[in-house]
């Protein structure tokens, strides 16, 4: 079923009436789960994998991302009839910007260490493959309600798998999540050992890593157990 | 094949036939094989082993118990999961085992050691799906994994015990651990200015487990050169490379930079040359490509040796070349016969 | 190279040649597989008793079959033209022994398929056919008349490729011509069939080459021998001093020094443009047994019956050199060679490298068999292969110069478009680099499988766009 | 002067290389390197762009943002340079260059959402970085993007032969080797500080 | 004609909506930015400050302090905490360049007498888990109270400085830009230090 769901992926019906709930909703849904745009359709990915070295900033980037991604597709679906054709991708990116700079300088007013934690991530959004995309494959097409949950789903799909890599790379790299020492608490009263953070996962590398297997499992999930034997890429 | 019967018309009082084997040509096959060479390395890493338990002791024993039963119970964990055959017998797995145990320091937690040899196989070997299609020496992925992982665990030497009167007892630190300190806090060679080459000829030097003795290294070495496992592009190229890189900068300077023989001798040039850049599976297999491998790790341990924020650049010097041998393998394929130019 | 061959390259009394015979250039790649010649090397040929029966094939020859000339029931003698050609690139074959039509039909070959064959039942008489009569002043025929001796003797490459002789000596006027190159390399292991020849008809083998000669009107002959067969070059050079412009050069000691294109590579450094054939480069090369059977059919009117086989092996009693009638079932070889000793693996038609396994005794000697190898059954274990470990073995060993560790790679992959561009059409199939894989790698028909499947890949384009 | 130049260029293109240390550009890095010719054209079209819009960024920032004031709208203008600049680039090639155009043409459209561009631009002014410094930086990053490109599609022609397993093909395989990659170009590190 | 006219209309109409949307923005987050920042720096100073009573981020001079690598000013800007109306500290930044892979920068405060009051990693990009331990508030208390007169070096180059297994580099840097700063102090107040040294000894 998921599958077939991916066949779907970006070629979103063109019309469809605004009030309707259910579609609304499996919009919604799609986005989180098996149009995941990070884990399915590997997007985005440039500042999933620079800021995801936390769960803080993991979090701080998913909301940054859910604002412009809602606020582009409302803004983007409400003009769509009035955006000449030939024009709509650079009209796109303008409003896009727009949006990126609103939360540039709204996270700098409300927190100024997250500001510094994302650093040039957050400028860097603009170009966040899945922003554009949404825009141009169901915002532009589509009614203010849906685009609105498409650009909420697929912001909290992104969030939810950034949360859950920047969660493992926290806990291997630093031993804690959120901060709090798991492994500790576990380790010392059972093995009488300290949890000894494996660094690497923090840098660079440790994000390449723990995305792939990541993917590979949301691959091996979908393929189903029957699916996967060894086989030759081609 | 034709699975036909003889023709009908044949007479049926002839002698039995012979059971007769057919198979594709060629019918004769060279005796080598692939345990065989994997054996011989192991075989040919005995001296150096014994060396580094001699002067590590029990310490090291488990260091390599430990690095070598991951790495084999890590192999036939994934092959069985993966419903495949068994490959433990072709002798990879050991191989790289030793070698990572080879390259950890002899003080390692057991933990260390079983998390290198199980991110070797798995992540260095298995998840390319298996032997001969890994893109980096798995042993040496491994080992830079831990470098970077676990920093501090990593660089923490035991203190060498002398092995024969007249040499001295050898504080907790590399050679090349010193002569970075003298860098960095601009005292020029620093400790390792005192650094016996005699001393490290024979091996009681700090360092890992396995490399510090240059003889024990040189003795395996001649074992595989003459049982033919080895030729010399990659180990020689990387050895005159890093040499000449050295004495270079030792001609100019020998006051900041240590000399040719030193960094020969210290460190993990000379197991990095014989028997980790020399790993088939991860080098060109162009004559060419391995010279051009061979000269392309001995520069970049050297650089690293002298610029960078490593003390030791062997480990990462093969592995970046690891990296570029498809590309290498690529452009310096042998001229074919009759390869016409256009 | 080592430095002994670099030294008997310069020098090379050193290696006890005769003067004037030089040596070849060294050839890329190559292996030493134990040679095994030495069972047979020195054992003086004999001919076979005549046998009771023969199956003659149609195919024996690259080309178009040739067509039955008899009928069921036909009294045939020796010699006399059973098969006729058909088209362009074919050879006719003759009668081996004088008997009866027996049958026609499918018959096992040596390549392992069933090939329409005449099968002669003996009349122990062994007589030559009445039309079979010398010309006349040989040596004053031209071309023309000579490529029609030739053709009509049924002469092909005798070492083994098999390809029409008359063919091959009338090459495109487009293409100059200017030199012959005789291939006396003999490099697979075991076989001394062209040994024993050169040894002991080296004259006739000149004679031959006279012919050949003539027909092609170049001034310029070298002999090419494997250093390994002394006696061989001394013959050859003692012979060739009747004949201008000839040379006899030695060549190193090497598997595939045979090859065509490597014996021109050794003697006369040209090489043969990827994908051309040696007549691109202004050459023929033409095998001694081939030069023998010119001769017999240009001076005796003979047509090809008969050739020398080396019967050999570790499985074979008493190792031996026969003079075999085309069509003689190996059976009657072994037999004549004192049966098998041991229990016997394989049984080769042709050399350990190239030549190919038969299930079955019955297959009869063709005109390119050299020899019977019997390997052991000790000998013939079979193990699954293992993954490539990029030991570089087959790169090294591949006379060609191309990578067999990616064509084997890729062809196991099924990704024939990867394989393509590692250049499998330059393969020559020697099989040097299965030799030398520690694990135990088909390369070389994983490369057959390549060009296989590319093959039916582009015809199926072709249909498509036509 | 000439050895902080060089300096910069050590760092982009082997210590801080954008893809492997800054996890940049990684949507092309996934998607071209598939085989060496394109991943070769993507890399080059890059170099091109990233030359460009590093010196009009730079000319931009220096002569209109900072002194009206108004940085706060560089992503706006950056990106929107960007884009017209790809467009700019393409018509000229399409006319003046068509073999050129050929073989990179298809590539520039992507270029405009590819984060290494914008992050160069927006991270020139960041550092703060005089004319010939920019015109470095300008050069050494998409040189380091290239290599990194470069070395990952030639590993992936040779993946494609290997037995990997299924669920791991593609993205997954791509990215836990650019991961090792990375790990090993951590040695380099210490060579330059930034 | 008139389909071009409506692009360049709608373009040039998004474009400048977009600007003065931003602007308006950027007006009304002006304020808090700079109150946020201000807080921030606030925070920072009290870290390294003995107590003080005054708007420690308002009194603040610029001074010159050699040059550079590149041969520029290096330019301090000394913030002056007082407590009713006396100098009891004097911070400003100072920066590492020698870290292990980039320049760190230090926020440290000195008492009048020269005598280090605290010190606080404002910007680093050590390596996680290892050199970014000099962050760590343990480590930064250990130069509490130490002077010129200390042996401010870390333990390994005789000093008196804690280094961390595994790393040098950084603990060493910031030593040294420590130092670096209280000679700076030295030379610019320390006629000013000598001359008030028995009269405001802080506890420091």
């Amino acid at each position: 079923m998921e599958a077939d769901a991916r066949q779907e992926t970006i070629v979103a019906p063109v019309e469809g009436t605004a009030k309707e709930p259910s579609r609304v909703w499996t919009d919604f849904t799609n986005a989180l789960g098996s149009e995941n745009p990070v884990l399915r359709l590997i997007l985005g990915m440039c500042p999933t994998l620079a800021v995801s070295t936390s769960v803080q900033n993991a979090l701080g980037m998913g909301v940054a991302v859910i604002f412009v991604l809602v606020g582009s597709n409302a803004m983007v679906s409400a003009l769509r009839r009035v955006i000449p054709d030939q024009v709509r991708i650079p009209v796109y990116i303008v409003i896009i910007a727009s949006f990126v700079t609103v939360v540039d300088l709204g996270i700098a007013a409300l927190s100024p260490d997250l500001y510094d934690a994302l650093g040039i991530f957050i400028p860097l959004i603009v170009v966040n493959c899945i922003i554009l995309a949404r825009a141009e494959a169901f915002a532009g097409k589509n009614p203010v309600g849906r685009s609105i949950a498409d650009g909420l789903g697929m912001g909290i799909g992104f969030t939810w798998a950034l949360v859950l890599l920047g969660g493992i790379r926290e806990i291997l790299g630093s031993g804690t999540v959120l901060g709090f020492p798991v492994f500790d608490k576990v380790m010392i009263p059972l093995l009488g050992m300290h949890y000894v953070p494996m660094i690497a996962f923090v840098l660079p590398a440790g994000a390449f890593l723990v995305l792939g297997f990541m993917v590979a499992y949301f691959n091996y999930r979908t393929l189903g157990p029957k699916k996967v034997e060894t086989t030759h890429a081609h | 094949m034709a699975e036909t019967t003889p023709p009908s018309t044949e007479k049926k009082t002839d002698a039995p036939e012979p059971r007769l084997v057919v198979t594709a040509w060629p019918h004769i096959r060279t005796p080598e094989s692939t345990p065989r060479i994997m054996f011989s390395v192991v075989a040919a890493l005995i001296p150096a082993t014994l060396v580094g338990l001699y002067f590590f002791g029990s310490n090291a024993a488990w260091t390599l118990l430990w690095s070598v039963g991951s790495a084999l119970g890590t192999e036939w964990l994934i092959r069985r999961t993966r419903g495949e055959k068994d490959t433990l017998g072709d002798g990879s797995a050991a191989v790289t085992g030793l070698l990572l145990g080879l390259t950890m320091p002899p003080s390692s937690p057991w933990w260390l050691s079983a998390i290198g040899g199980a991110f070797a196989i798995g992540i260095g070997k298995q998840v390319y799906g298996g032997l001969g299609y890994n893109i980096f020496n798995p042993a040496l992925i491994s080992r830079v994994f831990l470098l970077i992982a676990f920093p501090v665990e990593m660089t923490t030497w035991p203190i060498v015990a002398p092995p024969f009167p007249g040499l001295d007892v050898v504080t907790g630190a590399t050679p090349l651990g010193q002569l970075q300190v003298g860098r960095l806090t601009g005292k020029g060679l620093g400790e390792a200015a005192d650094v016996s080459l005699g001393a490290a000829f024979v091996g009681s030097i700090g360092g890992s487990l396995g490399e510090t003795s240059a003889l024990a290294l040189l003795i395996g070495a001649g074992y595989l050169f003459a049982k033919r496992i080895l030729t010399w592009h990659i180990p020689i190229t990387m050895l005159l490379s890093a040499v000449l890189f050295a004495l270079v900068f030792w001609l100019i300077d020998p006051h900041r930079y240590a000399g040719p023989l030193f960094h020969l001798l210290t460190g993990g040039l000379l197991i990095g040359a014989f028997f980790m850049a020399t790993d088939m599976v991860t080098s060109p297999t162009t004559p060419r490509g391995q010279i051009v491998f061979g000269i392309g790790c001995g520069v970049i341990t050297m650089v690293i040796r002298t610029w960078g924020g490593y003390p030791e650049g062997v480990s990462f010097a093969i592995v970046i070349m690891n990296a570029f041998s498809p590309m290498i393998e690529r452009y310096t394929r042998p001229r074919r016969y009759g390869e016409v130019r256009t | 190279m080592s430095i002994l061959q670099a030294a008997k390259r310069f020098f090379p009394s050193m290696a006890g040649l005769p003067a004037g015979v030089r040596y070849g250039r060294p050839i890329r790649g190559g292996i030493h597989p134990p040679y095994g010649k030495d069972l047979a090397a020195d054992v003086h040929t004999e001919e076979m008793p005549l046998p009771a029966r023969v199956v003659i094939p149609m195919v024996q020859h690259t080309g178009a079959p040739a067509k039955p000339a008899v009928a069921i029931g036909a009294v045939v003698r020796k010699g006399q033209k059973i098969g006729e050609a058909q088209g362009a690139v074919s050879a006719p074959v003759h009668a081996s022994i004088s008997g009866k039509v027996t049958a026609i039909g499918n018959f096992l070959h040596p390549s392992g398929r069933e090939i329409p064959s005449i099968v002669i039942e003996s009349d122990g008489t062994d007589e030559w056919a009445e039309e079979i009569a010398p010309p006349v002043e040989p040596e004053g025929l031209g071309p023309a008349a000579l490529r029609t001796i030739i053709a009509e003797a049924g002469i092909v490459g005798m070492g083994g490729a098999a390809f029409p002789t008359a063919v091959k000596l009338n090459p495109p006027a487009e293409k100059k011509i200017d030199t012959l190159v005789v291939n006396g390399a003999e490099c697979e292991p075991y076989l001394t069939s062209d040994h024993r020849l050169m040894a002991e008809h080296s004259v006739e083998i000149v004679d031959g080459v006279r012919f050949l000669k003539q027909v092609l009107g170049v001034g310029r002959v070298v002999i090419g021998i494997e250093d390994n067969k002394p006696g061989a070059i001394r013959a050859m050079a003692a012979a060739a001093r009747n004949l201008d412009g000839s040379e006899v050069v030695a060549l190193e000691t090497k598997y595939p020094q045979g090859g065509e294109k490597q014996v021109i590579k050794a003697v006369l450094d040209r090489e043969v443009p990827s994908g051309g054939l040696p007549m691109d480069v202004g050459v023929v090369v033409q095998n001694v047994g081939t030069a023998y059977a010119v001769h017999e059919a240009v001076r005796h009117g003979h047509p090809l019956v008969r050739r020398i086989v080396t019967v050999t092996g570790p499985g074979i009693a008493a190792p031996k050199n026969l003079w075999a009638r085309i069509g003689t079932p190996i059976k009657d070889l072994i037999a004549a060679a004192g049966g098998f000793k041991g229990e016997p693996g394989r049984v080769i038609m042709g050399g350990p490298m190239m030549g190919s396994a038969v299930y079955t005794l019955h297959v009869p000697v063709v005109k390119g068999s050299g020899g019977v190898l019997v390997l052991h059954r000790s000998d013939t274990v079979t193990e699954e292969y293992r993954s490539c470990i990029r030991c570089a073995s087959c790169v090294n060993a591949c006379p060609m110069g191309l990578m067999p560790n990616f064509l084997s790679v890729s062809a196991e992959a099924l990704n024939f478009d990867e394989g393509k561009k590692y250049h499998p059409y330059d393969c020559i199939e020697c099989g040097c680099c299965d030799y030398v894989c520690p694990s135990r790698r088909p390369i070389a028909q994983h490369i057959r499988f390549i060009k296989t499947e590319l093959r039916k890949k582009a015809e199926k384009a072709k249909a498509k766009a036509a | 002067m000439a050895a902080e130049l060089t300096l910069i260029l050590i760092s982009t293109v082997l210590v801080n290389n954008f893809v492997l240390s800054k996890m940049l550009g990684l949507c092309p890095f996934i998607g071209v390197t598939k085989n060496v010719e394109n991943s070769m054209g993507m890399g080059m079209a890059v170099i091109f762009v990233i030359f460009l819009a590093s010196i009009s960024g730079w000319v931009v920032n220096t002569f209109v943002l900072v002194p009206f004031n108004i940085t706060f709208l560089r992503t706006v203008v950056f990106i929107l340079l960007i884009a017209a600049l790809v467009q700019l680039v393409e018509t000229v090639m399409r006319k003046s260059f068509p073999a050129l155009y050929k073989a990179l043409g298809i590539y520039l459209p992507l270029i405009t959402t590819n984060c290494v561009v914008l992050g160069s631009v927006i991270l020139i002014m960041k550092k703060e970085y005089g004319f010939f410094q920019m015109i470095t930086y300008g050069i050494g990053v998409p040189v380091g993007f290239y290599v990194a490109l470069f070395i990952i599609s030639h590993i992936r022609e040779q993946l494609a032969m290997a037995k990997i397993a299924k669920p791991l093909q593609g993205a997954p395989i791509t990215l836990i080797t650019t991961g090792l990659l990375a790990l090993a170009f951590m040695g380099f590190s210490g060579l330059v500080r930034e | 004609m008139n389909s071009v006219g409506r692009l360049v209309v709608v373009l040039t109409a998004i474009a400048v909506g977009s600007a003065v949307a931003l602007s308006l923005v950027y007006e009304a987050t002006k304020g808090p930015i700079e109150e946020a920042r201000r807080k921030k720096l606030v925070q920072l100073l009290r870290n390294v400050l003995p107590p003080f009573d005054n708007e420690v981020d308002q009194e603040s001079e610029e001074k010159i302090d050699g040059r550079d690598a590149r041969g520029r000013d290096v330019r301090r800007t000394v913030y002056t905490a007082k407590k009713e109306g006396k100098v009891v500290g004097r911070a400003f930044q100072v920066t590492a360049p020698d870290g292990y892979s980039g320049d760190i920068l230090v926020l440290m405060g000195v008492a009048p007498d020269g005598i280090l009051t605290g010190i606080e990693i404002v910007a680093h990009k050590e390596t996680p888990g290892l050199g970014d331990k000099i962050a760590k508030k343990e480590w930064r208390e250990t130069f509490k109270g130490k002077s010129l007169r200390s042996k401010l070096d870390v333990k390994k180059d005789g000093g008196e400085i804690d280094q961390f297994s595994g790393a040098t580099i950084s603990p060493r840097a910031v030593t040294k830009a420590v130092k670096e700063g209280l000679k700076f102090v030295e030379k610019e107040y320390g006629k000013e230090v000598r001359g008030s040294e028995r009269g405001v000894r802080s506890k420091g």
